[in-house]
């Protein structure tokens, strides 16, 4: 059975593929459909969706378009989803691999560190990191990869772990390749499946991570996110429901895909794998 | 006899983990932009040099940076956590008067959404591919991928303003002058939202991974085993799969713990719920140096002490462990 | 978008009624509860300042005199007061059988203490207003008399309990007054004693029964709640929980909801003294604000009307220039700067702007301030400014003011009643001076300016003074040092039942021992 | 005749779609009459578990039987619901199964697991209940019992473990036992004493077992009759003896040819030439980190190991689990590094080699592995597998590439084989594929580990063919590990016996097979099962 045919089995994984694309397509089509900056005042403050023609979401506080803000949030939240975790991969990967091929006291000096930053909580470290910072998309998504490598170092180590005594690897240990060689070419390869798959959910840990950052009040002041639209909406939540509605709807749905679209690269990539999952 | 010393060592190498906390956190803290002195000096709305001298030299920032680090690690060694300027209280006065209300908040979180996540995944795993658990399912999936801060709100706005029937923030009425039971009674109506928004999205979790491990743990030779014996389907799955299907659930919800006390900055400052996770926001927005790297540390700590109780656990609930085979 | 919004009108009719109510016959009891928003560090004033501390600990303490919403002085611990023709010579009579909150009297030796010892230490508000004073003498019990080196205009405007509190000598003298213990329960001559402060959750104050004036206060206690989320402050008043909301704890965008519920009252009053104004910094030494054309071309791009509308519910008033309405000796023959996208782009092509990056630094008080930003940052990048906004925490706001590393931002400052006192701290040359953000942060420096500040907050009569001013604010408006951005409108919500509220200039800093329930 | 215990009349069932074929097994019939043990033999996916399955209600989801039935006491089982079957499983049926280390619940002691049996079925209170499983716990002759009964599995040894579930399934004395393979992961000397334990109570109680395998071996003995499957048909079906000695079937002749003859290889050569290997007091030690709240423990897994390797010549390492003998290997190609003794390949020392130097000296000795499916990188064609170590030691891509081609071609594949991945081929296949890159480096010495213990007896006999027919070609040395005495007997010209990490015993393949001289070579023997009835047809 191809790939994609395992993938399609799954329904959930689907739908939330087609969910995952079209918002792309909106990040995608935003500077098009919208070309004005979504920062522009444009009509009265308060516009409840569709009570003028052409503002089919309504307007915020400011009467700025939410619709604008939504699609180009899209682009952002989901800029800030993939670079956070693209960054995070390339701390843990390397990290898991040498614990886990070499194992000893190198792994031990490496999960100790890697415990050591499980010890801090989450959230508490990645805004002290963007307080110190100081809020950029830059600074965001440092703090995001630096509080989200740790699960991938040790999935990655594990992985490693249970891979480095199977017999193909040691048969390359035999015919005398090099340990570079082993871990790049034998081993990595074989671990990509769950890493993928943790991956596309660390994405959208990452877009409600930055959501909630955002909430507090400590989102990219120059770009429009969805986790910032819901932050300055909260105030008026009671006057404006559409406000923290829509963005947070478009993360949900966001979240939601993207958790649907990793079980679906579960079970397509790694039948039996997901249990080593945590 | 094992477990004293068991604990004994996981006591000794969190220490060793929680002095790193403190140095790390220490140079953290120093690269934020002002000092707590500025940020004193700019509330009082007016200033001058001569203002700002007497409070850096009052809070030791006059000093070079290592002496401020001995300073401050010799201190901890002797339980001194500093004074909070801030604040004009010790730092552990103020700590240990908020502790108890995150306690009961991600402690009632905790137990909660553990025993729903663990009684829906079960649910789940026994409906797997009917519509019941299909929507067990999609509702987990729903609550984890909504941001906790919007059911915050919303469950403000629903429970609290248009149907009355919860109180909204605070840990108890003020000025009400309850006690005993009715303190309590109080108290309890006062954690419902909170701890049941921030044992959400957890629930979620702990549904998905229960669901998930069980499914693993009916594939186990044993459960064959179980239903040649002719024991009825409840059985197995109560006794056979669910005690196999918790350890791994065991393992992921000590990490979760920890994790508990980050989500709960956003709870209690949604719900003004009286604890450290919003005592950590205001600490950081006010440069209060002493006192956020005491919350460090105590979070720290508190996740430390759930790691252990979640290896005593485990050892409890895994005999293979305890011979240590 | 000209528009006076519902709620301003509201508060005009409102203001109206109230001038011309029959007063009632008020009733004693009851308890109120209101809100502090954000937690106060402390609430010994004179050791903090903040306004939050202000508000609560306004009704522990007291200083020598109170200010009407007009400014007029009105007696409080000074009875009455008399100044000698030259200027120089200041007494004060207080009043007798005044006791602490402990059961000590009140007396001279207390003022001169407060004055010469513990606010020259640890004020620096006060010592700017005590620089100008030579001596600080008891002749009685009962009498204190003030000794200035040169004639000060605002001398009789820095008496306020906030700035000038009146602290036992009997519990201070000799002991480190940081670490001094009763810090922590606060004593003081005013209506209302601290009882309780549960931190993150309430501060609680009780009745003064041996106040000095007769049946006052009428309430038995006050309660101040602490919620640190606004949404969660606006339930507390929308669920009955409390009565009061003071100015700023709740956003801007509930006020008009809640101003519509039933037996709500909502008035504008009570920060006369204070006159919060809203500026932008921008830094005149170097990069495009350095230029006069660029500063300019902001005041002209920025849609004041539409901030104060849409962010402040109509509240407030767009400033002409450096002196606000409220502000003595204002010169209002000056040309405002009204908004003008055109005349911006053609003051920018002037200059020769070529798109350098320009930053714009919001002040990080909450989600109005953050809007504002966002506004102006977008009607900067409408004519053509390259803006970027840097978000940032008050430690960082602080800092890069204090260090002047900024090219604009936001802030906002307190006129005290007086141009010496509050506004010309902005402009003078003397007060350049790295960390503080509350001197002449944008490095203006002008001669003339300076010799003319300087001479008029000696000069004596009034009338000399407002010449000097008028001519200075000539300058300034045509230099734009700073952009003028709105003379805030606090507005403080409350029941209509809560009667007698806002009695003074200072508003609910000190309203408490008036106010009663009509309940 | 009296009526059988169990009667399969016409049995089909159907296999979900997207499998291989879409019956397990199709129209299929027999009995198990009563006080007989009923061998089902067959080789993997020859459908043999399944009926038992099914008459169990035990069939994995998605499988469901479509025709026939099995009648049992008087009833079609096939019609029952879940409800009855469970009634009937555990009381009148019990059932044993192939793993014993995943077979029982980790987390419940052994008492525990046997009452259940009492409590599904209502047998008994509380203390009787612990009473009874002690009296099984004796019967099924596990040593203390009173202790065994208070612990948990993972204290138990596979043996143990098997007969705790032989206990669980005859708690209520079933009138049938089913057994499921149920000696396929046990060594042979514990094998042969499960295998007589059931024998034992078969007659004792004297109930009927359907006893599954795969293993001729053991049909010898202990089956009354036999039914061979293949692709889920009945190739055979009668009397154990019948069908051993004269299988009429051809497919039933090729798997009884197939099980490695013990009839013992003729003496090879006399002198044994100058040793191309020799190994002199290995010895290694594997310590588990004596962790925070356990002591360290140490395995003395090779204890001053011995012994020389000649050019040409294969030499059989045997040895039960945990005898050392796979460490052994690993030693060898230096996949371990021995704590003490030394290890020369035609006089270098291979001992102390580390890094850059023993990676570049690594080509010399090579090895086949047991899994055909873990030895070989799933995401990596097998043309390229076989080049890598060619190109490892500096040989061109292409010139790696054709070699691979060639050694394909040897090994039986042909040289398209180098384009396809591995899961495209059948385990022996694979296993063939494993034994092309082992001969890619040219490499001195080859030690093959457990290289056939992993497939079926038919494709066993090809591999081992193949390895006899590359020996004669390219005079091949061979270190074998094997625990199986059988194979080590077909291969190998000398044989070296393990027990412990200690060498009990060699010497040339015949004198240790005719005359062995150690007491525990010759329980190994003994306990080969089906070793009795060949001697007789030899």
């Amino acid at each position: 059975m191809s790939f994609f045919a395992r993938f399609a089995q799954n329904r959930g994984a689907l739908i939330g593929l087609i969910i995952l694309m079209t918002i792309i397509l909106m990040a995608i089509l935003a500077p098009f459909l919208y070309p004005d900056s979504p920062w522009r005042m444009v009509q009265r403050p308060f516009l409840s969706p569709m009570e003028v023609d052409g503002f089919l979401l309504g307007t915020d506080t400011m009467g700025r378009d939410v619709a604008a803000g939504i699609m180009h949030g899209a682009w952002v939240s989901l800029l800030i989803g993939l670079v956070s975790t693209t960054v995070a991969l390339a701390i843990g990967v390397p990290l898991g691999a040498i614990a886990g091929y070499y194992g000893g006291l190198i792994d031990d000096g490496l999960m100790r560190f890697t415990e050591f930053f499980q010890t801090i909580p989450n959230f508490a470290l990645a805004i002290v990191l963007v307080a110190i910072m100081q809020p950029s998309v830059t600074s965001i998504v440092l703090a995001i990869a630096i509080v989200s490598w740790p699960p991938v170092a040790r999935l990655v180590r594990a992985e490693f772990m249970s891979l480095r005594h199977r017999e193909y690897v040691e048969a390359a240990r035999l015919v005398g390749q090099t340990n570079r060689t082993i871990i790049l070419r034998q081993i990595l390869p074989n671990t990509l499946s769950p890493i993928i798959v943790l991956a596309s959910l660390m994405v959208a840990t990452a877009i409600l991570l930055e959501s909630a950052l955002s909430f507090l009040g400590l989102g990219d002041p120059n770009v429009m996110s969805w986790g910032y639209m819901i932050g300055a909406a909260r105030t008026v939540i009671r006057q404006a429901w559409w406000l923290s509605f829509f963005p947070g709807f478009a993360i949900l749905l966001t979240v939601l895909a993207l958790n649907l679209v990793g079980e679906g690269l579960d079970d397509a990539l790694n039948p039996k794998l997901s249990r080593e999952r945590s | 006899m094992l477990y004293a010393r068991l604990i004994l060592m996981r006591l000794l190498k969190a220490v060793v983990v929680l002095f790193m906390i403190v140095i790390f956190n220490f140079f953290l803290i120093q690269m934020a932009p002002g000092d707590p002195a500025a940020i004193l000096a700019g509330e009082a709305g007016a200033t001058d040099q001569e203002f700002l001298r007497q409070l850096r030299e009052r809070f030791g920032l006059d000093q070079p940076l290592y002496v401020q680090l001995w300073r401050y690690v010799s201190g901890i060694a002797m339980l001194d956590f500093g004074y909070s300027y801030r604040q004009q209280m010790p730092v552990l006065d103020l700590i240990l008067a908020r502790l108890p209300a995150t306690l009961l908040l991600t402690g009632t979180a905790f137990v909660l959404s553990l025993a729903l996540g663990i009684v829906a995944g079960s649910m789940a795993a026994a409906r797997v591919k009917k519509p019941s658990g299909s929507l067990i399912m999609a509702l987990a999936l729903i609550f984890y991928a909504t941001p906790l801060f919007w059911v915050a709100l919303m469950a403000v706005v629903l429970f609290s303003v248009y149907l009355d029937w919860l109180p909204a923030y605070g840990m108890y009425t003020v000025g009400a002058g309850l006690d005993g039971f009715a303190l309590i009674l109080d108290v309890a109506k006062h954690l419902v939202l909170p701890a049941t928004t921030l044992a959400l999205f957890f629930m979620a979790i702990y549904t998905r991974m229960t669901r998930a491990s069980m499914l693993e743990a009916s594939q186990q030779d044993y459960v064959k085993t179980a239903r040649a014996k002719g024991l009825s389907p409840r059985v197995i799955q109560r006794r056979h799969i669910l005690r196999n299907a918790l350890l791994p659930i065991i393992t992921l919800a000590g990490l979760q713990a920890g994790q508990m006390v980050g989500g709960a900055i956003l709870t209690e400052t949604v719900f003004a719920w009286p604890g450290i996770g919003r005592l950590m926001y205001e600490a950081l927005m006010q440069r209060d140096y002493n006192l956020l790297l005491g919350i460090f540390f105590f979070s720290a700590a508190l996740v430390i002490v759930f790691n252990i109780i979640t290896d005593l656990v485990y050892r409890l609930a895994d005999p293979r462990i305890k011979e240590g085979s | 978008m000209m528009m006076k919004t519902p709620l301003a009108t509201a508060i005009a009719a409102l203001a109206l009624t109230s001038t011309f109510a029959i007063a009632e016959e008020p009733k004693s009891g009851g308890t109120i509860n209101t809100i502090i928003q954000p937690e106060p560090p402390g609430l010994v004033l004179g050791m903090v300042q903040n306004a939050p501390t202000r508000v609560v600990a306004g009704n522990i303490y007291e200083g020598l005199l109170r200010y009407s919403t007009d400014l007029e002085p009105m007696p409080q611990l000074a009875e009455s007061w008399d100044v000698s023709d030259d200027g120089l010579t200041w007494t004060f009579h207080l009043r007798e059988g005044v006791l602490w909150h402990d059961g000590e009297p009140f007396t001279s030796a207390d003022v001169v203490f407060s004055a010469d010892v513990f606010h020259r230490e640890l004020n620096p508000s006060a010592r700017a207003v005590l620089q100008h004073v030579e001596s600080i003498e008891a002749t009685d019990d009962h009498t204190v008399v003030f000794t200035l080196s040169a004639p000060f205009g605002p001398f009789l405007l820095s008496f306020e309990a906030g700035t000038f509190t009146m602290v036992p000598k009997h519990l201070y003298e000799g002991t480190d007054f940081r670490d001094n213990e009763h810090n922590n329960h606060p004593i003081g001559t005013g209506a209302f004693k601290f009882e309780n402060w549960d931190r993150g959750t309430v501060i609680q104050l009780v009745r003064n029964d041996d106040y000095y004036e007769d049946d006052l206060p009428y309430l038995d206690g006050i309660n101040w709640h602490i919620i640190p989320d606004g949404a969660s402050r606006a339930v507390a008043y929308e669920n009955g929980t409390v009565d009061v909301l003071p100015n700023g704890t709740v956003e801007n965008f509930d006020i008009p909801r809640l101003a519509e519920m039933d037996n709500t009252c909502i008035t504008d009053e009570g920060h006369e003294y204070f006159s919060p104004f809203a500026m932008l910094w921008m830094n005149n030494r170097e990069g495009p604000t350095a230029d006069k054309r660029f500063r300019q071309a902001v005041m002209y791009a920025m849609d004041r009307e539409f901030a104060r509308d849409v962010l402040w519910n109509g509240l407030g008033n767009v400033p002409l220039s450096a002196f606000g309405s409220n502000a003595r000796f204002q010169n209002d023959e000056l040309e405002p700067y009204d908004h003008n996208p055109d005349r911006a782009r053609e003051l920018l092509d002037e200059m020769g702007y070529d798109g350098e990056e320009v930053r714009l630094l919001p002040l990080p008080y909450g989600e109005t301030w953050t809007r504002w930003a966002e506004a102006v940052q977008q009607n900067l990048r409408e004519v053509g400014v390259n803006v970027r906004t840097q978000s940032t925490d008050v430690g960082g706001w602080n800092q890069r003011l204090s260090e002047w590393d900024y090219d604009m931002a936001f802030t906002f400052l307190y006129q005290y009643g007086d141009p010496a006192l509050g506004i010309t701290r902005s402009y003078l040359s003397d007060n350049i001076e790295k960390g503080s953000p509350w001197n002449n942060v944008e490095g203006y420096e002008n001669e003339r300016v300076d010799e003319l500040f300087n001479e008029a907050a000696t000069a004596f009569p009034d009338e000399e003074r407002e010449a000097l001013y008028h001519e200075a604010q000539e300058i300034i408006h045509e230099d734009v040092p700073v952009g003028w951005l709105l003379e805030l409108g606090f507005p403080t919500i409350y029941r209509c039942d809560v009667k007698d509220l806002v009695t003074s200039g200072v508003g609910v800093n000190d309203g408490f021992k008036d106010a009663w329930l009509d309940r | 005749m009296s009526e059988p215990v169990l009667s399969i009349r016409g049995l089909t069932i159907a296999l979900p779609k997207g499998a291989d074929r879409p019956y397990a097994v199709e129209d299929i019939s027999y009995d198990v009459e009563r006080g007989e043990i009923m061998c089902v033999v067959g080789e993997s996916g020859s459908g043999k578990s399944m009926a038992a399955n099914a008459l169990m209600g035990l069939l994995p989801k998605g499988v469901r039987p479509t025709a026939g039935e099995v009648i049992f006491d008087g009833q079609d089982l096939l019609t029952l619901t879940e409800k009855q079957h469970r009634k009937l499983r555990g009381l009148h049926i019990g059932m044993i199964f192939q793993e014993p280390m995943t077979a029982l619940n980790p987390l419940m002691r052994v008492g525990a697991q046997i009452s259940e049996v009492f409590e599904a079925h209502g047998k008994y209170n509380g203390k009787e209940r612990q009473a009874h499983a002690l009296a099984l716990l004796e019967e099924v002759g596990i040593p203390q019992p009173d202790k065994a009964i208070r612990a948990y599995p993972f204290q138990l040894s596979g043996g143990q473990r098997q007969r705790v579930m032989i206990a669980m399934a005859l708690a209520l004395e079933p009138k049938l036992l089913i057994a499921d393979e149920p000696t396929t992961a046990l060594d042979v000397t514990t094998q042969a004493q499960i295998l007589e334990l059931i024998r034992d109570l078969q007659k004792r109680r004297g109930m009927s077992v359907m006893f599954i395998t795969h293993d001729f071996g053991v049909v010898a003995e202990v089956a009354s009759r036999v039914c061979v499957m293949r692709y889920g048909q009945i190739v055979e079906l009668g009397p154990a003896k019948e069908v051993l000695e004269n299988p009429q079937h051809e497919y039933t002749r090729a798997l009884i040819e197939a099980i490695p003859s013990n009839i013992i290889p003729e003496a090879r050569g006399g002198e044994r030439p100058a040793p191309l290997l020799e190994v002199k007091g290995l010895n290694k030690i594997f310590r588990s980190k004596g962790g925070l709240f356990k002591a360290a423990r140490e395995v003395r897994a090779l204890d001053d190991v011995s012994f020389t390797l000649a050019p040409g010549e294969t030499v059989g390492i045997v040895g039960e689990s945990g005898s050392g003998k796979s460490t052994l290997g690993r030693c060898v190609v230096r996949l371990e590094r021995p704590d003490s003794g030394t290890l020369s390949l035609s006089g270098t020392d291979f001992t102390t080699l580390t890094g850059e130097e023993l990676r570049r000296q690594r080509w010399r000795v090579q090895m086949i592995f047991q899994d055909p499916y873990a030895s070989l990188n799933p995401r990596t064609r097998v043309g390229y597998a076989i080049a890598q170590g060619p190109m490892a030691n500096g040989v061109s891509r292409d010139e790696a590439m054709k070699q691979a081609g060639e050694l394909l071609d040897l090994v039986g594949l042909g040289a398209v084989a180098v384009d396809r991945f591995p899961h495209e081929f059948s385990g022996g296949q694979r296993q063939r594929i494993g034994i092309a890159r082992a001969l890619a480096l040219n490499p001195e010495l080859i030690v093959a580990d457990e290289a056939v213990s992993a497939l079926d007896v038919s494709i066993q006999a090809q591999i081992l063919e193949l390895l006899e027919d590359l020996k004669q070609k390219l005079s091949l040395s061979l270190l074998f590990i094997t625990h199986d005495l059988r194979v080590a007997a077909q291969i190998c010209d000398y044989i070296i016996v393990m027990q412990h990490g200690r060498i009990v015993e060699q010497g040339t393949a015949e004198t240790v097979f005719l005359s062995p001289r150690e007491a525990y070579t010759r329980e190994l023997l003994e306990a080969i099962p089906g070793r009795a009835h060949e001697l007789e047809s030899a």
